[in-house]
């Protein structure tokens, strides 16, 4: 029973994904295109984390971790390399 | 599960069509970090725990900014000028893939399953429990002792291309450096469980060498000048040390008996050994990838000389 | 004993789920880029948190719940410095926030 | 069930992949391109079905080395790339 419930969860995170890809694909500005890909790091955490319980496979969790380790990496890299004081995030 | 495996494969695809259309790079660029990202999750819905991990560490790590820092320094040589050309419809060539997609699977499916390499039946013989690792380390081992030479040459091409002067940085601020002190050691701790676990579960090399050259891309964006961008004694051996390593196994092993055979009883602690200095290779290639270029030696640099 | 288990598993995954669906609609709806952020990142971690909980309860075993409060504990970091360091750039860009 | 959607989805990135890559004209793009077609590939190889349960370790072993090496050889491509770039060639 839990186990179903636990898939259905994963499903209902993965739409509320996909719901946050619509601004990235259609939004007219960098940093929203960026904070949607953070959300995909919540996300996918999220959806490991339903898939390690409904299937009781406990290594998911190490994937989950290793998302999870790393989920600020992009945005550091955003920050330091895209979006500079003074120049503003371009989107070409 | 099918519902869930159908919604999966719907999101990868509608993201790798938005990624491929379009002229925006940056807009590209962060769609393939999430398509990266999903495919992680597909590899976990497979059972394809070893690719799950490493495709995390990788699209969540060292994608993203490996296409960020590549972005930087082409604008910043192209000025404000836009890209030039237009971009082909994209329409036709989904549709000719949609086709081809579907002639490919009927064909694949309509073959007799090939029998599989009994891995497992020989799994005794490699020394190590995990049977992804056991192929890459025992059976194998003469590809993946080419793999890592392959990428110590990669190494060597991207330190030919020359001198790369840092790019201007935003300063990191307090908030950055806790995270550093935070996560830095958690990434290494979790690299060290990898890499240890890789003897007798999901895990191995080439995951713990990214999360390792994650945390080096995170100590090099908050570190000006960062680890990559001064020479130093340590850089050259290590990028080196996975190839030495594995080359100097497969030399005795090859004194004592096969080469790359090793002596039984003992080739866990070889196939570690190996392991250990492949995933310290592996992280310093592609921190010096994202650094882009040779280190600037500190006696023939001008501060000033660096574009901005 | 395992009816009220049931009970809280069910809660929490169901709330977290709540959670994370909130966060997105947020990122869709609000109307500049700090309440965006606000959404994204404050929303998102609760709903890991629950989610985490409940899947703590139903798997019982310790290992792997140090396992889960770690991750927790760095998503959280990781929503808190991205959204500051975005916030930020945000800021010196000298965008204002909404107002009504 | 699984397998046969992940087969096509695989298939599909491939060729999509593929030709998108000789299609585009930017070198950025092309070097993605070129990546989601690997991926395609990958995931065709994983999901092709096999004659027992669970996933074929030397199938695994041999996309995880493609993933190491086309990470290693993407990164190489966009070092050039830039240095072309400041090298005042054409991206």
């Amino acid at each position: 029973m839990r186990e179903a419930l636990f898939l259905v969860v994963a499903a209902v995170i993965l739409f509320s994904i996909l719901l946050g890809l619509v601004r990235v694909v259609f939004g007219n500005e960098p940093v929203d295109r960026m904070m949607a890909a953070q959300l995909l790091g919540t996300g996918g955490v999220g959806v490991l984390v339903a898939l390690a319980a409904a299937t009781g496979e406990a290594v998911l969790v190490d994937v989950a971790l290793v998302f999870a380790a790393l989920a600020s990496v992009t945005v550091v890299a955003f920050i330091h390399r895209i979006w500079r004081v003074g120049e503003g995030p371009r989107d070409d | 599960m099918v519902v869930l495996d159908a919604l999966l494969a719907l999101v990868l695809a509608g993201v790798a069509v938005a990624t491929l259309n379009g002229l925006r790079r940056f807009r590209a660029v962060v769609l393939f970090v999430v398509f990266g990202l999903l495919l992680a999750l597909i590899w976990a819905r497979l059972g394809a725990v070893d690719l799950a991990l490493a495709e995390a560490a990788i699209g969540a790590g060292v994608t993203g900014a490996l296409l960020m820092a590549a972005l930087d320094r082409l604008r910043r040589t192209e000025s404000s000028r836009a890209v030039a050309g237009s971009a082909p419809s994209l329409w036709p060539v989904v549709l000719v893939a949609l086709a081809a997609a579907t002639v490919g699977m009927v064909a694949v499916l309509s073959l007799e399953p090939a029998g599989r390499p009994p891995v497992a039946f020989h799994l005794g013989a490699s020394g190590v429990d995990h049977p992804v690792t056991a192929v890459l380390l025992a059976f194998r081992a003469w590809d993946t002792l080419l793999e890592v030479a392959v990428l110590v040459a990669a190494g060597v091409a991207v330190r030919a291309v020359g001198v790369v002067p840092s790019p201007p940085s935003t300063e990191a601020g307090p908030l950055q450096a806790g995270l550093l002190r935070l996560v830095v050691p958690v990434l290494v701790v979790l690299a060290v469980y990898l890499l240890w676990r890789g003897s007798h579960a999901p895990g191995g090399a080439f995951q713990a060498g990214a999360l390792l050259a994650a945390a080096g891309v995170l100590v090099q964006l908050t570190r000006v000048p960062g680890p990559m961008d001064r020479p130093a004694l340590w850089q050259r051996p290590a990028e080196t040390i996975g190839l030495a390593v594995f080359t100097a196994a497969a030399l005795i092993t090859a004194a004592l008996d096969v080469p790359l055979a090793w002596p039984e009883g003992w080739s866990k602690l070889w196939i570690l050994t190996i392991e250990a200095g492949a995933a310290i290779s592996i992280a310093v290639l592609l921190m010096r990838l994202f650094a882009g270029g040779a280190p600037v030696a500190a006696a023939t640099s001008d501060p000033g000389k660096g574009r901005s | 004993m395992t009816e009220l288990l049931d009970a809280a598993v069910l809660l929490l995954a169901v709330t977290g789920a709540i959670f994370f669906l909130g966060g997105s609609l947020g990122l869709l709806r609000f109307p500049d880029v700090y309440t965006r952020l606000h959404a994204l990142t404050k929303a998102d971690n609760v709903g890991l948190g629950l989610l985490a909980l409940g899947a703590a309860l139903h798997l019982g075993d310790p290992w792997l719940i140090g396992r889960l409060a770690l991750l927790w504990i760095l998503v959280m970091a990781a929503g808190t410095v991205s959204c500051h360091l975005l916030a930020r750039e945000a800021h010196r860009e000298g965008r204002t926030s909404w107002r009504r | 069930m699984t397998a046969a959607i992940f087969l096509f989805l695989g298939l599909f990135l491939a060729v999509l992949g593929g030709l998108t890559t000789f299609l585009r004209s930017d070198g950025l793009h092309r070097i993605i391109s070129l990546n989601i077609a690997g991926s395609g590939v990958f995931l065709a190889l994983m999901a092709a079905p096999g004659g027992e349960e669970g996933v074929d370790p030397v199938a695994q072993a041999l996309v995880l080395t493609g993933i190491v090496v086309a990470v290693a050889i993407s990164g190489v491509a966009l070092v050039l790339l830039a240095r072309l770039a400041e090298l005042g060639g054409r991206s």
